[in-house]
C-alpha cells in the first residue's frame, strides 16, 4: 500500500529535476531531453492517481503525451538541425541574435 | 510503520528513477545523458507495469519513448558529432543557482499541498486490461486518438520541412 | 424613403472614395465618377422634395452606434421641410459648380485633378449628411466634416504659403467656434439626457431659460466660426486663397451656412432664449453692416465677393434671430444661387486673365466676355434686391421680418445694408467689366471661357432670376412651405397690408440708389471716387485695411498667446512644469521601457527562469490577498 | 469478442473534417505543381479556407443551443463557432500576405499552406474541446505547426532563432499545463469540464488549493500563446524573427484560440473557482498592459513593436475575461475580429515594404511613406488609430466594449490603468505615423506588392473602419455568442 501522496512527490522532484536541466543546462540536446524528463514525471503522476483511483482518463491522457512528445522531439531536432547548420552551435547560450 | 515488499520495491525503483533523472541533467557529454534518460524511462516502465497496474502504458513506453525517441534523440546527436568543445559547457553558476531556485520555489509550492493527495495505490490488484483501455479509447476519445494522429502527421510534415537540405 | 435618403448620402461618398483610391487611375478622367455622383443626388432630392411637398415626412434612427445598455448614439436620418430645401439647394449648386471645376482645374496634375474632386464629393457627402442628420452628433460629424474639407481645399495649392496659412487660420479658428459647439452638445446631452432632434425639442421647454440662453449661446459660437460671424469672421476672406469653384461652393453657397442652418434647426431652443435671439440678430446685423463697409474699397475681386457672403450672412442671422427662420433659410436659398454664380463668374474672369484679381487692372471686360459679364450682372441685380430677381424677396421678408419684430434699429441697419450692398456690387461691376479697359495687356488676351464653364453660369444666372418667384407660390410660398417645420414665430404680425408695401418700396429703393450711386462714381467720375477717398481719408484708410482687425486680433490676440506662450509659457510651464511633469512622466515612461527591454535579454534559459519566477510571485501575491 | 464502437455524430465536426482533407489534399496536390508556381497551392488552399468558412457559418442558425459529440468531449456553440471563423479569417488573409512574401524569401513550399490549415484544424479543436485532454491535443496541433511554420525561412539566422525559442519555451510551459491537468484530475476525478464543474459543486472543492493551483497552471499553459505577462518572454524575439505573414497569424489565431480555451475552461470547467481566477487574472492583467505599452515605447523595430503592443492588447482583452459577464464576451469575440483586422492590417503594411535585401520592419522604413506612397500611409493610419482604439475604428469599438463589461463587473481601478496605458500607446503608434508623415523619405528600391497582399490590407482596411462606423452586424453576432455561451453556464 503505497500512498498517493509519495507518488506525487516523486514525481515532483523528477519534474523539478527536469526542470533545473531545462533552466540551467545549454546544450540543446540536453535541454530538450530535460523536457522530456518533465513530461514523464507527469506520466508517473498521471498514471499513479490513475491507479489510485482506478479510473482510466489519466493512462488515456499518459498515453497521447508519450505520442505527443514524440511529436514535440521530431519538430525539435528538425529545427535544432536548421539551426545548427546555419550557426555551427547547439549551445542555447550562443543564440541570442534577438534580444531587447 | 509497516514496511512491506511493495514499499521496498518502490522505493528501489524510485531510487533508480531519481539517479538516472540526475544523469541526464548533470552528465556532461549528451550521449550519456541520452543513455541516462534511456535507462530513467526503462525504469519508468517497470514502475508502471509492477506498482500501477499498467502494463498497457509500460510497454508503450518502452516501444515509443524508449524504443523510438531515444533512438531518434541518440542519432542526431551522433549525426552531429560535436567536437568536445561544443558539449563542454563553460559552467555559469549564476544560471545554475537561478534555475534551482526557480524550481524549488516551484517545488514548494506542490510540495506543501502534498495532504491533499488522497487515496493509496494497491500493487497487486489487477489494474486495467488492455481491453479496458481500448475501449475507453476507442469510445470516449475516439477523437481525441483522431487528433494525435494527425498531430503525428504534422511533426512528421514539419520535421521534413525543416530538416531536408535542399527547398 | 429611406433608400433614397442614403443614396443622396451615400453616392457622394462613393465617388469620393473611388476618386480617392483609385486616383492612379481615374485621373484626368476623374469628373466623369465625380459629377454623376452628385448629379444622380440632386434628382433623388428633387423627389425627395416633392414628397415632402406633398407632407411626407421621415425622422428615423438608422441604427445605433455601440448600443450598449444606456449609452446608445444614434445614427439616423431626418426628412423635414427644412432638410429638403438644403439638400435640393446643395445637391443642385454643387452639380452645376462640379460642371464648371471640369473646365476650371484643366490644367492640374492628374493625381491633383482627381484629389480635388475627391474632396469635393467628400465635402458634399459631409454636408449632407449636415443636412440630415437627425441628432446633434451626426449634425457634429458633419459640421467637422466640412471644415476638414474646407480646411483642405483651402490649402489645396498647399506649395504656395499664402494658402497654407489660409487654410491653417481656417482651422484654428473654426476650432474655437467648434469648442463652443461641443461644450453645447454636452449640456444638451446633460440636461435633456438626449441627442436625438426629435426628443431634445419635445422635451425643450423643460429647460430654463438661463440654461437654454447658455446652451444656445454655445450652439451660436459655433455658428459663428462656421458662417464667418463677427468676431470670428476673419477666416473667410483669406480663404479665397482655395480653387475659385472651392469659394464658390463652401465658402459662399453652402457650407458657410451651415451656422443658419443650425440655428433654423434648433429653433426650438432658441425661442426658449430670447437674450440670444436678441444677440443672433444684433451680431447679424453689425456683421452685415462692417462686412459691407469693408467691401466698399476693396480692390480684390474674390475678397470683395467674400466679404459680400460675410454681409448676407449676416442678414440670414438677422433672419433667424428676429424670429423669422424661414426668410432666413429663403435668404440662404436664393444666396446660394447669386453668390455662387458670382464666384463662378470671377473665377471666369481670373481663368480669362491668368489669375488677376485686382479691379483696378480690369474695365470693359464685357466686350470680350459677355456671357461672363451678363449674368454677373444678373446675379448683382440679384443680391441688390431689385424686383423681380431672387435677392429682393428674400432681403424683403427678413427686413419686414425684422420690423414686423419690433426690431427697428436692426431693420434700420439692414435696409442701409442694402443699400451698400447695391453699391459695391456695381463698383464692382463698373469696374470690371464696363469703362474703358486700364490694362491693355491684360484685356487682350482676355477670352471667353469654355461652354463647360459658361454653361453652368447661365443655369444659375436663370436661377438667380426666378427662384425667388417661389415666394409667391401657393399655400405662403416657400415661406409657407418652411413654416410648416419651423413654426410661425412672428408671422402673425407680418404682412398687413400696406405697411409691407411701404416696406419693399424703401428697400428696393435702396437698392436702386446704389447702383445709381455707384454708376454716377465710376462710370462719370461725378463725384470722383479718387477725390472722395482723399477727402475722407481717415475712414477709407479705416475700410480699407478692414478695420483693422486682423490687427487687432494678432496685436491682442495672437501676440500675446504666442508670445506668452513663447515667453512666459515656455520659459516657465514648459521647462519646469511641462518637462518636469508631463515629460518626466513621458520620460520616466521610456526610461522604464528602455530599462524593461534589458529584461529581454535574449536566452532561452533566462526567459525560462524569469517565466517561473513571475508566475510564482504572482501565484503567492494572489493567494496572500 | 464483440465490442461495439458507438458512432458518434459527425455532423457537428464536418468543419475539421474539411479542414483535415483539404490539407492533405494539399499535399497531394502539391506533389504535382512545379517548384515554381506553388503559389497555386496556396490559392486551393485559400479556397479551401472559405469553403470551410462558409461551412461553419452555415452551422451558426441550428445552434441556438449547444451541442455535444464524441461523449461530451466536443461541444459545438455559437461561443465555437464564432472563434473557428475568426482563425479561418485569419488563416485566409494570411495566406494572401504571404503569397508574395514566400517568393520573395524563396521558401514557396506547399508544406507551408498545409501546416498553416493543421495549425487552424488545431484551433478549431481547442475552441470546441470540452474535455481537457482534448483541448490539450489541440493546443499542441496548433504549436507544432506554429513552430516549425515560425523557422520556415530555414536558411535565415534569426527565423531558426525565433523557432527554437518559441519551441523551448512552450515546450516547457507545456509541461506545467499537463501537470495543471494532472492536478485538476488528481481533485476531481474527470478532464471532462462538465463533470469537473459538478465535482468541484457536489463536493464544495471551490477553495481546494490543488485546484488553485491547478487553474494557475492551465493559465501559464494558455499565457503563452496569450502571451500575457510573465509568459510573454518569447512573443518579442519571435516575432521579430518569424516571417512576417506568419508574425501576423501568431500574433492573432494562437491568441485568439488560446483566449477561448480559457474563458471555456475558466467559465465552464472551474467557474465556482472565480473569486480565486479574479485575483491571479487582476494581478497579471495589470502586468501585462504595463509592460506590454512601456516596453514598446522604446522599440526601434516595427515587428517588435507590434510585438509588444500585442502583449498589451492580450491584456485588455483580459479585462474581458476577468469581468466574466456576458458584455465581457462580446468585447471578447468583438475585439478579436477587430484586432485580426487591425493587426492584420499593421503586419500586412510590413511586408509590403519588404523589398529586396529590406525587410521593411524597421521603423525608418516608414519614413515619408505618406510621400512615396500617400495612400498606403493613410491606410497605416486607419490601424493605427484602431489599434489605439480611437473612434470610428473597430478597435475602439471592442475596446469600448472590454473596458464597459470591466466597469459593470466592478473593476474600476484596472479600468483606469487600462485608459491610462492606452495614452502611453498613442506615443508609439504616434512614433510611426510621425515617420510615415514628418520625415522625409530616403531612396529606396521600389515597392512591388503582390495582388494578394494588396486585396488582404483592403479588405481588412475596409472592416476596420466599417465595423467602426457600423459596428451593429458584428456586435450582435458576438451578442449572441456571449449570450448562448453565458445561459449554459447558469
Amino acid at each position: 500500500m503505497i500512498p498517493l501522496s509519495h507518488i506525487i512527490i516523486f514525481s515532483l522532484i523528477i519534474f523539478t529535476i527536469g526542470m533545473v536541466g531545462a533552466l540551467s543546462r545549454r546544450n540543446v540536446f540536453i535541454v530538450l531531453m530535460s523536457i522530456e524528463l518533465m513530461l514523464n514525471a507527469v506520466n508517473i503522476a498521471l498514471i499513479g492517481v490513475s491507479s489510485a483511483m482506478g479510473n482510466l482518463i489519466g493512462q488515456v491522457l499518459a498515453i497521447f503525451i508519450i505520442t505527443v512528445a514524440a511529436g514535440e522531439a521530431a519538430v525539435g531536432l528538425a529545427i535544432v538541425v536548421a539551426l545548427y547548420r546555419n550557426r555551427l552551435t547547439v549551445n542555447v547560450d550562443a543564440i541570442n541574435l534577438l534580444k531587447w | 510503520m509497516m514496511i512491506n515488499a511493495w514499499d521496498v520495491v518502490f522505493f528501489f525503483l524510485a531510487g533508480l528513477i531519481l539517479l538516472s533523472a540526475l544523469g541526464v541533467v548533470f552528465i556532461r557529454h549528451p550521449v550519456y545523458s541520452a543513455l541516462s534518460l534511456l535507462a530513467n524511462l526503462c525504469v519508468t516502465a517497470i514502475l508502471y507495469l509492477s506498482l500501477m497496474g499498467a502494463p498497457f502504458i509500460a510497454m508503450v513506453q518502452i516501444i515509443v519513448y524508449a524504443g523510438a525517441i531515444m533512438v531518434f534523440f541518440l542519432f542526431v546527436i551522433m549525426l552531429m558529432n560535436l567536437s568536445k568543445g561544443e558539449y563542454q559547457e563553460r559552467a555559469v553558476p549564476w544560471r545554475l543557482l537561478l534555475g534551482l531556485g526557480a524550481a524549488a520555489l516551484f517545488a514548494f509550492q506542490i510540495f506543501i499541498l502534498a495532504g491533499e493527495w488522497r487515496g493509496v495505490l494497491s500493487p497487486g490488484a489487477g489494474g486495467f486490461g488492455v481491453k479496458a483501455l481500448s475501449h475507453f479509447i476507442f469510445t470516449r476519445y475516439i477523437l481525441a486518438f483522431e487528433l494525435v494522429s494527425v498531430l503525428i502527421f504534422v511533426a512528421a510534415l514539419g520535421a521534413v520541412a525543416l530538416a531536408k537540405k535542399k527547398l | 424613403m429611406m433608400v433614397l435618403i442614403l443614396a443622396v448620402v451615400l453616392i457622394p461618398l462613393l465617388g469620393a472614395t473611388i476618386n480617392g483610391l483609385f486616383c492612379w487611375f481615374t485621373k484626368r478622367k476623374a469628373h466623369i465618377i465625380a459629377v454623376p455622383a452628385i448629379a444622380i443626388p440632386a434628382i433623388v432630392s428633387l423627389i425627395l422634395l416633392a414628397r415632402v411637398l406633398q407632407g411626407e415626412r421621415f425622422d428615423q434612427v438608422l441604427y445605433w452606434w455601440i448600443p450598449l445598455g444606456d449609452f446608445r448614439v444614434p445614427i439616423g436620418f431626418l426628412l423635414d421641410e427644412l432638410s429638403a430645401i438644403m439638400i435640393t439647394t446643395v445637391t443642385f449648386v454643387a452639380t452645376w459648380i462640379h460642371v464648371y471645376s471640369i473646365g476650371y482645374m484643366d490644367h492640374e496634375t492628374p493625381r491633383g485633378y482627381a484629389k480635388y474632386f475627391c474632396y469635393l464629393n467628400l465635402f458634399v457627402f459631409f454636408m449632407l449628411t449636415l443636412c440630415l442628420a437627425n441628432n446633434f452628433l451626426l449634425m457634429f460629424v458633419g459640421w467637422e466634416g466640412v471644415g476638414l474639407c474646407s480646411y483642405l481645399l483651402i490649402g489645396y495649392w498647399y506649395e504656395k504659403a499664402s494658402a497654407a496659412n489660409a487654410g491653417m487660420k481656417a482651422f484654428v479658428v473654426n476650432r474655437i467656434g467648434d469648442f463652443g459647439f461641443m461644450i453645447g452638445l454636452f449640456l444638451i446631452y446633460k440636461h435633456l439626457g438626449t441627442l436625438l432632434f426629435s426628443q431634445a425639442f419635445a422635451s425643450a421647454e423643460q429647460l430654463s431659460v438661463g440654461v437654454a440662453t447658455l446652451i444656445t449661446l454655445l450652439l451660436f459660437t459655433g455658428a459663428t466660426g462656421k458662417s464667418a460671424q463677427i468676431p470670428l469672421y476673419v477666416w473667410l476672406p483669406d480663404a479665397m486663397e482655395g480653387p475659385t469653384p472651392v469659394s464658390s461652393l463652401i465658402h459662399a453657397a453652402t457650407m458657410v451656412t451651415a451656422g443658419v442652418y443650425m440655428v433654423a434647426r434648433t429653433h426650438a431652443l432658441f425661442n426658449m432664449a430670447p437674450l440670444s435671439m436678441e444677440v443672433v440678430a444684433s451680431i447679424g446685423a453689425a456683421t452685415a453692416l462692417m462686412a459691407a463697409t469693408m467691401a466698399l474699397v476693396n480692390n480684390d475681386l474674390k475678397r470683395i465677393l467674400a466679404y459680400s457672403t460675410v454681409s448676407q450672412l449676416g442678414y440670414m442671422f438677422v433672419g433667424v434671430g428676429v424670429g423669422v427662420y424661414a426668410a432666413g433659410i429663403f435668404h440662404l436659398f436664393t444666396h446660394a444661387f447669386f453668390k455662387g454664380l458670382m464666384f463662378l463668374t470671377a473665377g471666369s474672369v481670373m481663368h480669362a486673365l491668368h489669375g488677376e484679381l485686382n479691379l483696378q487692372k480690369m474695365g470693359g471686360l464685357i466686350k470680350k466676355m459677355p456671357i461672363t459679364g451678363w449674368t454677373f450682372v444678373v446675379g448683382a441685380l440679384a443680391i441688390a434686391g431689385i424686383p423681380p430677381l431672387a435677392g429682393f424677396w428674400s432681403k424683403d421678408e427678413i427686413l419686414a421680418g425684422a420690423f414686423m419684430g419690433g426690431h427697428r434699429i436692426i431693420w434700420a441697419v439692414g435696409t442701409f445694408t442694402a443699400f451698400l450692398t447695391a453699391f459695391y456690387m456695381f463698383r464692382l461691376i463698373f469696374l470690371t467689366f464696363f469703362g474703358e479697359p486700364r490694362e491693355k495687356h491684360l484685356y487682350d488676351h482676355a477670352h471667353e471661357s469654355p461652354p463647360v464653364m459658361t454653361i453652368p453660369l447661365i443655369v444659375l444666372a436663370v436661377g438667380s432670376a426666378v427662384v425667388g418667384l417661389l415666394a409667391l407660390a401657393p399655400h405662403g410660398g416657400i415661406v409657407g412651405f418652411l413654416n410648416r417645420t419651423l413654426g410661425e414665430a412672428h408671422e402673425a404680425a407680418g404682412h398687413e397690408g400696406g405697411l409691407t408695401y411701404i416696406l419693399m418700396v424703401i428697400s428696393v429703393a435702396m437698392g436702386v440708389a446704389g447702383v445709381v450711386l455707384a454708376y454716377f462714381m465710376y462710370m462719370k467720375r461725378m463725384p470722383d471716387p479718387v477725390a472722395m477717398a482723399r477727402n475722407f481719408r481717415p475712414v477709407y484708410t479705416l475700410l480699407y485695411n478692414k478695420y483693422y482687425v486682423d490687427e487687432i486680433y494678432f496685436a491682442f490676440i495672437v501676440n500675446p498667446v504666442v508670445g506668452g506662450s513663447r515667453y512666459a509659457l515656455w520659459k516657465f510651464v514648459d521647462v519646469i512644469i511641462i518637462d518636469g511633469a508631463v515629460n518626466g512622466v513621458g520620460r520616466l515612461c521610456r526610461l522604464v521601457g528602455g530599462g524593461l527591454r534589458y529584461i529581454q535579454t535574449g536566452f532561452i534559459p533566462d526567459y525560462a527562469w524569469m517565466i517561473l519566477v513571475g508566475a510564482v510571485v504572482i501565484y503567492w501575491i494572489g493567494r496572500l490577498f | 469478442m464483440n465490442v461495439t464502437v458507438p458512432m458518434p455524430n459527425l455532423s457537428l465536426v464536418v468543419p475539421e473534417i474539411l479542414m483535415v482533407i483539404l490539407a492533405c489534399g494539399l499535399l497531394l496536390v502539391d506533389l504535382f505543381i512545379p517548384k515554381d508556381r506553388k503559389r497555386v497551392v496556396g490559392y486551393i488552399a485559400l479556397a479551401g479556407v472559405v469553403v470551410v468558412g462558409v461551412v461553419t457559418a452555415a452551422f451558426w442558425g441550428k445552434m441556438a443551443q449547444p451541442a455535444t459529440t464524441f461523449s461530451g468531449t466536443f461541444v459545438l456553440d455559437r461561443f465555437a463557432l464564432f472563434f473557428k471563423e475568426v482563425f479561418l479569417f485569419t488563416t485566409g488573409i494570411t495566406i494572401l500576405i504571404s503569397l508574395k512574401y514566400l517568393e520573395i524569401e524563396k521558401v514557396s513550399l506547399g508544406e507551408y499552406y498545409a501546416l498553416m490549415l493543421f495549425c487552424t484544424l488545431g484551433m478549431m479543436i481547442m475552441v470546441s474541446g470540452a474535455d481537457l485532454i482534448v483541448i490539450y491535443l489541440g493546443i499542441e496541433t496548433m504549436a507544432l505547426s506554429v513552430y516549425v511554420l515560425a523557422g520556415f525561412m530555414k536558411f535565415d539566422h534569426k527565423c531558426t532563432e525565433a523557432a527554437l525559442k518559441y519551441f523551448l519555451l512552450g515546450v516547457f510551459i507545456s509541461g506545467i499545463l499537463l501537470y495543471g491537468i494532472t492536478l485538476i484530475y488528481a481533485a476531481t476525478g474527470s478532464t471532462q469540464l462538465a463533470q469537473v464543474a459538478a465535482v468541484i459543486k457536489e463536493k464544495g472543492l471551490a477553495k481546494n488549493p490543488l485546484l488553485v493551483l491547478a487553474m494557475f497552471m492551465l493559465a501559464a499553459g494558455l499565457g503563452l500563446e496569450i502571451a500575457m505577462a510573465p509568459f510573454h518572454f518569447w512573443a518579442p524575439d519571435v516575432y521579430e524573427g518569424a516571417p512576417t505573414p506568419i508574425t501576423a497569424f501568431i500574433s492573432v489565431a494562437p491568441k485568439a484560440a488560446a483566449f477561448a480555451a480559457l474563458v471555456r475552461i475558466f467559465y465552464h470547467g472551474i467557474q465556482l473557482l472565480e473569486p480565486q481566477w479574479q485575483i491571479l487574472l487582476w494581478i497579471i492583467c495589470a502586468v501585462t498592459m504595463t509592460i506590454g505599452n512601456v516596453t514598446a515605447l522604446m522599440q526601434q523595430n516595427v515587428k517588435r513593436m507590434l510585438a509588444y503592443s500585442s502583449v498589451a492588447h492580450a491584456g485588455y482583452i483580459l479585462l474581458g475575461v476577468l469581468a466574466a459577464n456576458q458584455v465581457g464576451v462580446q468585447g471578447i469575440a468583438f475585439y478579436f475580429f477587430a484586432y485580426a483586422f487591425m493587426n492584420m492590417g499593421a503586419f500586412g503594411l510590413v511586408i509590403y515594404l519588404r523589398r529586396e535585401n529590406i525587410v521593411g520592419d524597421d521603423i525608418d522604413d516608414f519614413k515619408g511613406l505618406a510621400q512615396t506612397h500617400p495612400l498606403l500611409a493613410v491606410i497605416m493610419v486607419v490601424f493605427l488609430l484602431s489599434l489605439a482604439g480611437i473612434p470610428p475604428t473597430a478597435g475602439f469599438v471592442g475596446k469600448f466594449l472590454l473596458f464597459a463589461a470591466a466597469i459593470k463587473a466592478g473593476f474600476y481601478w484596472l479600468v483606469a490603468l487600462a485608459a491610462l496605458n492606452s495614452v502611453v500607446a498613442l506615443f508609439y503608434y504616434f512614433r510611426i505615423a510621425k515617420a510615415m508623415y514628418m520625415q522625409s523619405p530616403e531612396p529606396l528600391p521600389q515597392l512591388s506588392p503582390g495582388r494578394g497582399l494588396v486585396l488582404a490590407l483592403v479588405v481588412v482596411g475596409v472592416f476596420t473602419l466599417f465595423f467602426g462606423i457600423y459596428p451593429q452586424p458584428l456586435m450582435s453576432l458576438a451578442k449572441d455568442t456571449a449570450h448562448t455561451f453565458m445561459m449554459f453556464l447558469s
